[in-house]
């Protein structure tokens, strides 16, 4: 009974990690979204524990996290993506001062403490503009997969100007410049810039310090990593294990609750 | 800490609610205001901040509160549907939705949830929010409502505050002073009488002592733990600061009242059980979502000490050295009007400092800033104080949603935001805790 | 020597290029012209530039950042419902672009704007940063002295920023320039009337809008030179609908909007910059100069949703307008976000509506980009007009 | 004989319709529009003139409307979709007098009087939530076909309200319905409910004066139009035989013949066409919009953000602690 999980249901992608008594990930899964986020949260579980070559019985104590996680029905505590993003952020890269999260539905934006206690932090509402989703339909429109967008991105010489922010719409504009003859990267550079300002300018509301964490699925987007960079003129930290990050604090709470709380664990 | 004094008896204590004698004085306001017409009284609509009602009661008008009206179609949970009448009618989403609740009611012919509103004889809108104005045309224009606005200069620059009796302070006051002859002027010729300038000094005795007890019962929920919940409560008795301003039954509301939560007080009774975290509140409500909204906070623990809401939803009425000499009733009302209108929020000069010192005195362990979509006067400045609160090393958490439509109110991620905060909050340790 | 010939159609492309240039960049023009100790930024409707031009201070009318500035801090000092020339306002204030401002005056038009100069207060606390209080209730006797003792403040203000004293005989000097700047506007809105052929509604837009970057008196020159040009300037009359323009009192279309109008439609008057032709007839020369601008304000001024006038109603304003310019119908825009723009566009609209005369509503934002939706609808709007269908 | 073609380029569809001298639709075509919308007009018009059998030649006059009018080469002339449709509305049910067309990316109200010519207008703002593309987002959630979204929701009895107001948002809206076991034409007839509340909002704002006519290609859905009639409490006329999608063809056709007729009472010849005078050149007229003045980036004065610097970009393993 020394393990700890932590379940992430996200919009669309379904995160699990498995921690051991020395706070180290020993399992993963990521899942894409179902109809029904309660198996879908099960699966993730299931998945993960399997990764990690351990049995339901061996983990103490589970924390769900993200949009879904009161589906999280096997789980004991709940507790908000912002807090779970910044706990896993500041233990994958102790001196973290902002974490920025872009996920399929939502951006956050967290300013935390030296000790790692969130000070501050904004999310985008009521308009999917400037998330994951948008990279969603763009890999739609080019029917290309979402890891070759990044890098595909990135060879862009003459960026195209985006000018749509509906997430919807974004399709059609995409599709109407390549209809043009415009070169794909050009297109998906515009794409990510477009993101990329509307995602640091949710950033600067917090106000953005050194250093930079980047989270969520779209970390995984090189181009992503680039553009904040150069947007904010700081290099961004970003894990293997960002997509994660969610996840990874959800287990580091429950964690908490199994071993006694850390230095920089929640009071409550 | 003061020590529970057992010895008051119960009764004292049943025989004042000031939820219930708050609801009480409410309805009977608006059973009045229901047979001002038939009874051929005068009928002015005034807004609640710079409104001259002390002269307009020296008249005898009957007050019609328009924002209270929006307001209680949105308690009433109603709001949606007169919302949409006047969006139907033309009115775009992107304006105050207290002005589009009362272009549903005129489209309704007046039929509000708790009665029939009077037509109004006059109707007086000043310039601390400019919507008012705007709202005043709508009934110029359609109703033919005669209006007068009531220009209220407010404070010129940063570093500068207008102070009583200087220079500037005696120019805004004969500008008011002006305005406020015209005014009387007008009101002679609709009632047909002339002003009773000792009737208006007997309104200004009894203002002066409303004011007096609502100081004090401000100073209250700077104890630990808060007597009453700024927000919720607060909006009863602000409500009551309005409506019967300058009235007996308002001056006995507030007395009684702020010998009701002494008592609280003195047996150390807070408005929650346990109380975790205290919290400053900027902004208005969410009447629509109200209860919810306090619910998301107090279930952690979290009790509003303080809004910011208290002081400009009465036009700047709230600080201890605002008193009408009711010896020159006139000149005394043009100056405590004037100086008023640079406290209650009439632009953004001091916004931040007033905030700060209030963090301090209510002993505040967090601000929440609620932007309303529809209210520039309260919200466009909001983000920008947000982040000097914040450089103050202040948690601070900024929700956005409407003052009574509904449409804008995001449950899920409202709720998100506020238990990511008290995460945060728990993370940090209340100031008290620690 | 023999005299260069005198082309109209090069002399006008000229201007129109000098004013263009000197718009199209939203921050301070660079160089201070001779005479002038510094810049002071004022945001719309009105301000009293003669004050400042007397004080020996720039006047800079801020009209917003355009739909080419990058918005990076704004986002992040102010809600989502605000209207755009308050965020771009504040984005230029933060970018640095204003930093060399004396000063910044805002008056109370609406809550947005009046927050914006405690906004600017506090973030640029170097800067002079006022409220002027033009008051919303010009009825009351007693306005006309209330203004003249603002302006007089202002003045004061202005002479300890620049450490220079204002004198009467100055600011005479300045009611001189800028009343014939009033006439020479005045000239160029009626060739609009006139001859709208001759001079688009983007055109016309450039020439006043230059004025917000240059000393009065530079510009008092182009106009008269345009206006010269403009005498002998061929364009053939189409058939295209009269139409008024209403609602970029504030917040400032883009030019790609005027531009789509024009294309369908000849713009014969509008209120496009209305602050800078707020005083409709010469402020008096003589007597105390403070108290003629502040009189001019009460007695002589133009109308605006932002301006509480019980003389000008909404309706009677904007349908004298239609009758001055013998228009066939009218465009009512608002500013998204702006709330007096939209109250009054509806009261626009409703009244049309009783009246019989046909209109078209736009909403628009300083920083749009795309433009077919609305060409779309403009053309509709002039095919509606024209096509008398059998 | 004279033909009179009317090419109505939408943003994801393109109608052709023909008539004849005596209005007698004499062919027609719909196809998806694509992004190459030029390809599109031609293709369109091929197609038009298989249905009806004839040459080029054979087509007097031709008038484009739309999205993409412009792209329309052998367009005698344009119009835009608004006239045209309010136009054929009239000409079809002559007591209409508010007019909705529901097309892929925009809904529209049109007010007319009684010769068809349009009173006043409403579009949507740019945003999904209210258009078409929030309906076939719902539905390709759901794994049904444009074509079967209709049937699919008219099986419906107890619609769940989609409250969200962004589309994006909405479908996550509709997997929360999904997992707590709402039935899926529920869900979808919900979402019409939705958009029907929208769409009799903006016809509200044109003044709603009856009769009503839908048009567009929302017009091939019954269950929407079942949904708009309910909110409306009225009957929503549609065009017979199929035409609601053609409507702005139709429209386009019918304004054309009757310039085409006047032309020729007047003895005047057919102009020619836009390819023919070269109207797709983009005309000398100077746009002063265009003229773009070097950009000066200015320095940050809040200090959040130092002046960029160009960092150099590093491989995601480089980027790790
Ligand atoms: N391999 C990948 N490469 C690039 N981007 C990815 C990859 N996988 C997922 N993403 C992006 O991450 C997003 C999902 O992020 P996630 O943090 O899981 O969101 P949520 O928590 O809302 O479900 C997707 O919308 C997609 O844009
Ligand atoms: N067979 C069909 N069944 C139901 N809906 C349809 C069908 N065909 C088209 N639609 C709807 O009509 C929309 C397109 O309408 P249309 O008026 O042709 O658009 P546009 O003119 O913008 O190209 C689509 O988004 C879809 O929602
Ligand atoms: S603009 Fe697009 S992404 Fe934004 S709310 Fe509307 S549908 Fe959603
Ligand atoms: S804008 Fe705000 S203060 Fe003004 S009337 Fe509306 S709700 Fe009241
Ligand atoms: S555009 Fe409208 S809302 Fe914005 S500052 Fe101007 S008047 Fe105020």
């Amino acid at each position: 009974m020394k393990y700890t999980a932590g379940v992430d249901v996200g919009s669309t992608q379904t995160k699990a990690v498995i921690l051991d008594g020395e706070r180290r990930i020993v399992g993963r899964a990521l899942l894409d979204m179902e109809t029904s986020m309660q198996t879908v949260a099960q699966d993730a579980f299931r998945a993960a524990l399997e990764n990690a070559g351990i049995a339901e019985s061996d983990v103490a104590y589970v924390a769900g996290t993200g949009y879904g996680r009161y589906n999280v029905t096997f789980g004991k505590e709940q507790v908000t993506e912002i807090s779970c993003h910044a706990r896993g952020a500041v233990t994958l890269f102790p001196l973290t001062r902002t974490v920025i999260d872009i996920g399929g539905q939502d951006t956050k934006a967290i300013r935390v403490g030296p000790d790692g206690k969130v000070l501050n932090f904004t999310m985008n509402d009521k308009c999917a503009a400037g998330t994951g989703r948008f990279l969603g339909a763009a890999s739609f429109a080019l029917e290309m997969p979402l890891s070759k967008l990044g890098p595909l991105a990135l060879q862009a010489t003459n960026p195209v100007r985006i000018t749509t922010t509906c997430t919807v719409f974004a399709e059609s504009e995409i599709i109407s410049h390549l209809s043009k003859g415009l070169l794909p990267e050009d297109v998906l550079m515009g794409v990510h810039q477009a993101i990329t300002s509307r995602c640091v300018s949710l950033a600067r509301r917090v106000g953005i310090e050194s250093e930079v964490t980047f989270t969520g699925g779209v970390s995984r987007n090189v181009a992503m990593v680039h553009l904040i960079g150069e947007e904010i003129g700081m290099r961004v930290n970003v894990s293997e294990d960002a997509h994660f990050c969610g996840a990874l604090g959800a287990a580091l709470f429950a964690h908490d609750r199994v071993f006694g709380a850390q230095p920089q664990a929640a009071a409550a | 800490m003061t020590t529970a004094t057992a010895s008051r008896p119960e009764t004292e204590k049943s025989a004042f609610d000031p939820r219930v004698e708050g609801q009480r004085l409410i309805k009977e306001w608006y059973a009045e205001l229901e047979q001002a017409n038939e009874l051929g009284q005068p009928v002015a609509n005034v807004f609640v901040m710079g409104n001259a009602v002390e002269i307009l009661r020296a008249f005898d008008f009957k007050l019609v509160f328009p924002e209270i009206n929006s307001l209680q179609t949105g308690v009433r949970k109603s709001s949606e549907e007169y919302i949409r009448l006047s969006e139907d009618y033309g009115m775009s989403p992107d304006v105050c939705s207290y002005v589009k609740a009362d272009v549903g009611l005129i489209l309704k012919e007046n039929r509000h949830p708790v009665g029939r509103i009077p037509k109004a004889s006059l109707a007086i809108a000043s310039n601390m929010c400019s919507t008012f104005i705007k709202w005043a045309e709508i009934w110029e224009r359609w109703l033919k409502t005669p209006t007068f606005v009531l220009d209220l200069p407010g404070q010129r620059a940063a570093g500068w505050q207008v102070r009583p009796g200087d220079a500037q302070h005696s120019a805004d006051s004969r500008w008011v002073e002006a305005q406020f002859a015209e005014l009387i002027a007008r009101c002679e010729k609709i009632t047909g009488k002339k002003l009773d300038l000792d009737k208006l000094a007997e309104i200004e005795d009894r203002v002066n002592r409303m004011v007096g007890h609502w100081n004090n019962v401000m100073m209250l929920n700077r104890r630990t733990p808060a007597p009453y919940n700024a927000m919720l409560d607060g909006l009863t008795y602000i409500g009551i600061m309005n409506v019967h301003r300058g009235t007996q039954e308002g001056v006995d509301f507030m007395r009684r009242l702020e010998q009701h939560l002494e008592a609280k007080v003195a047996r150390g009774e807070g408005r929650v059980k346990d109380e975790r975290f205290r919290l400053l509140f900027s902004g208005t409500p969410c009447y629509v979502s109200m209860r919810r909204l306090v619910e998301l906070f107090e279930n952690w623990g979290g009790v509003f000490a303080y809004s910011d809401y208290l002081t400009f939803a009465a036009g700047g009425m709230d600080a201890a050295e605002l008193r009408y000499d009711t010896s020159r009733p006139l000149e005394s009302l043009a100056e405590v009007t004037a100086i008023a209108a640079q406290r209650g929020l009439s632009n953004q000069f001091f916004a931040h400092e007033r905030l700060a010192q209030q963090i301090r005195d209510y002993g505040t362990d967090g601000v929440v800033f609620h932007g309303i979509k529809s209210c520039r006067f309260v919200s466009s400045g909001m983000a920008d104080t947000r982040e000097f609160i914040s450089r103050l090393d202040v948690p601070t958490l900024y929700i956005e949603s409407d003052l009574i439509d509904p449409r804008y109110w995001a449950d899920a991620q409202i709720k998100n935001r506020v238990d990511a905060f008290f995460e945060a909050l728990g993370q940090r340790g209340s100031r008290r805790a620690s | 020597m023999p005299e260069a010939v005198y082309d109209s159609q090069k002399e006008l492309e000229l201007v129109l290029e000098r004013c263009n240039e000197a718009v199209r960049e939203p921050g301070i023009p660079p160089g201070l012209p001779e005479g002038f100790s510094g810049t002071l930024g004022h945001f719309p409707v009105y301000f009293p530039e003669e004050i400042a031009h007397a004080a020996g201070l720039l006047p800079m009318a801020l009209l917003g950042g355009g739909n080419r500035m990058e918005m990076k801090h704004a986002d992040a000092r102010m809600g989502s419902f605000v209207c755009s020339i308050c965020r771009s306002t504040t984005e230029m204030g933060l970018n640095g672009s204003l930093k060399d401002l004396s000063g910044f005056v805002t008056h109370p038009i609406c809550d947005a704007a009046k927050h914006l100069a405690g906004i600017w207060a506090r973030n640029l606390p170097d800067q002079v940063s006022q409220i002027l209080y033009l008051p919303q209730n010009v009825n009351t006797p007693g306005a006309v002295r209330y203004i003249a003792a603002e302006y007089q403040r202002l003045r004061g203000v202005l002479e300890a920023k620049t450490g220079r004293k204002v004198s009467d005989e100055a600011l005479r000097a300045s009611l001189r320039t800028y009343n014939r700047n009033r006439a020479l506007l005045r000239e160029v809105y009626a060739l609009r009337r006139d001859a709208p052929w001759k001079l688009s509604c983007t055109e016309s837009y450039l020439l006043t809008r230059a004025r917000s970057r240059m000393p009065c008196e530079e510009h008092n020159a182009l106009l008269e030179r345009a206006l010269a040009a403009l005498a002998h300037r061929k364009a053939p009359a189409q058939d295209k609908p009269r139409v008024v323009f209403v609602g970029g009192f504030c917040e400032q279309p883009p030019l790609e909007m005027l531009e789509a109008i024009d294309e369908s439609c000849y713009v014969v008057d509008d209120d496009l910059l209305i602050g800078m032709r707020w005083l409709t007839a010469d402020v008096p020369e003589g007597g105390d100069p403070v108290w003629a601008l502040a009189e001019s304000y009460v007695e002589r001024s133009a109308a605006s949703p932002v301006q509480h006038d019980a003389r000008k109603s909404k309706e009677g304003y904007l349908m004298e307008m239609l009758r001055g310019a013998n228009a066939d119908a009218a465009i009512l825009t608002a500013a998204k976000f702006c709330e007096p723009g939209l109250d009054d566009q509806l009261a626009w609209s409703k009244h049309f509506d009783e009246v019989g005369v046909p209109y078209l509503v736009l909403e628009f934002e300083e920083k749009m980009t795309s433009f077919e939706q609305m060409a779309m609808q403009v053309e509709t709007f002039a095919e509606s007009l024209l096509f008398a269908l059998a | 004989m004279i033909y009179v073609a009317g090419i109505d380029i939408g943003s994801t569809y393109s109608k052709a319709l023909l008539l004849d001298e005596s209005f007698k639709v004499a062919g027609r075509a719909v196809r998806r529009t694509g992004f190459k919308l030029a390809l599109a007009a031609e293709s369109v018009f091929d197609e038009l003139l298989k249905d009806a059998g004839l040459e080029r030649s054979q087509v007097t006059y031709v008038a484009a409307t739309g999205y993409g009018r412009y792209t329309v080469a052998y367009r005698h002339t344009q119009l835009t979709e608004l006239t045209a449709h309010a136009r054929a509305a009239v000409h079809l049910f002559p007591g209409t007098r508010t007019i909705l067309d529901i097309g892929g990316q925009d809904i529209k109200a049109i007010r007319v009087d009684a010769e068809g010519r349009v009173k006043a207008f409403r579009l949507n703002d740019k945003c999904a939530a209210g258009t078409g593309a929030f309906l076939e987002k719902t539905a390709r959630y759901l794994g049904i076909t444009t074509d079967q979204i209709g049937e699919y929701a008219l099986r419906s009895k107890n619609p769940k309200p989609v409250s969200s107001v962004c589309a994006v948002f909405a479908e996550s809206e509709v997997i929360s319905h999904l997992a707590g076991g709402v039935p899926a034409e529920d869900i979808m007839m919900g979402a019409m409910v939705a958009l029907g509340g929208r769409a009799v909002q903006l016809m509200r704002r044109v003044s709603l004066e009856p009769a009503y006519m839908l048009t567009g290609g929302m017009t091939r859905n019954a269950a929407m139009i079942h949904a708009l009639e309910q909110n409306l409490k009225d009957k929503l006329q549609v065009a017979p035989d199929g035409l609601g999608q053609l409507n702005g063809a139709y429209g386009a056709a019918l304004l054309g013949l009757l310039r085409v007729q006047k032309l020729i009472a007047e003895g005047k010849p057919i102009p020619a066409t836009a390819s023919q005078i070269n109207l797709n050149e983009v005309t000398a007229k100077r746009r002063w919009s265009a003229i773009a003045t070097k950009k000066a980036a200015p320095p940050c004065a809040t200090g959040a953000c130092p002046t960029p610097v160009r960092i150099v970009r590093k491989p995601l393993e480089e980027a790790r602690a």
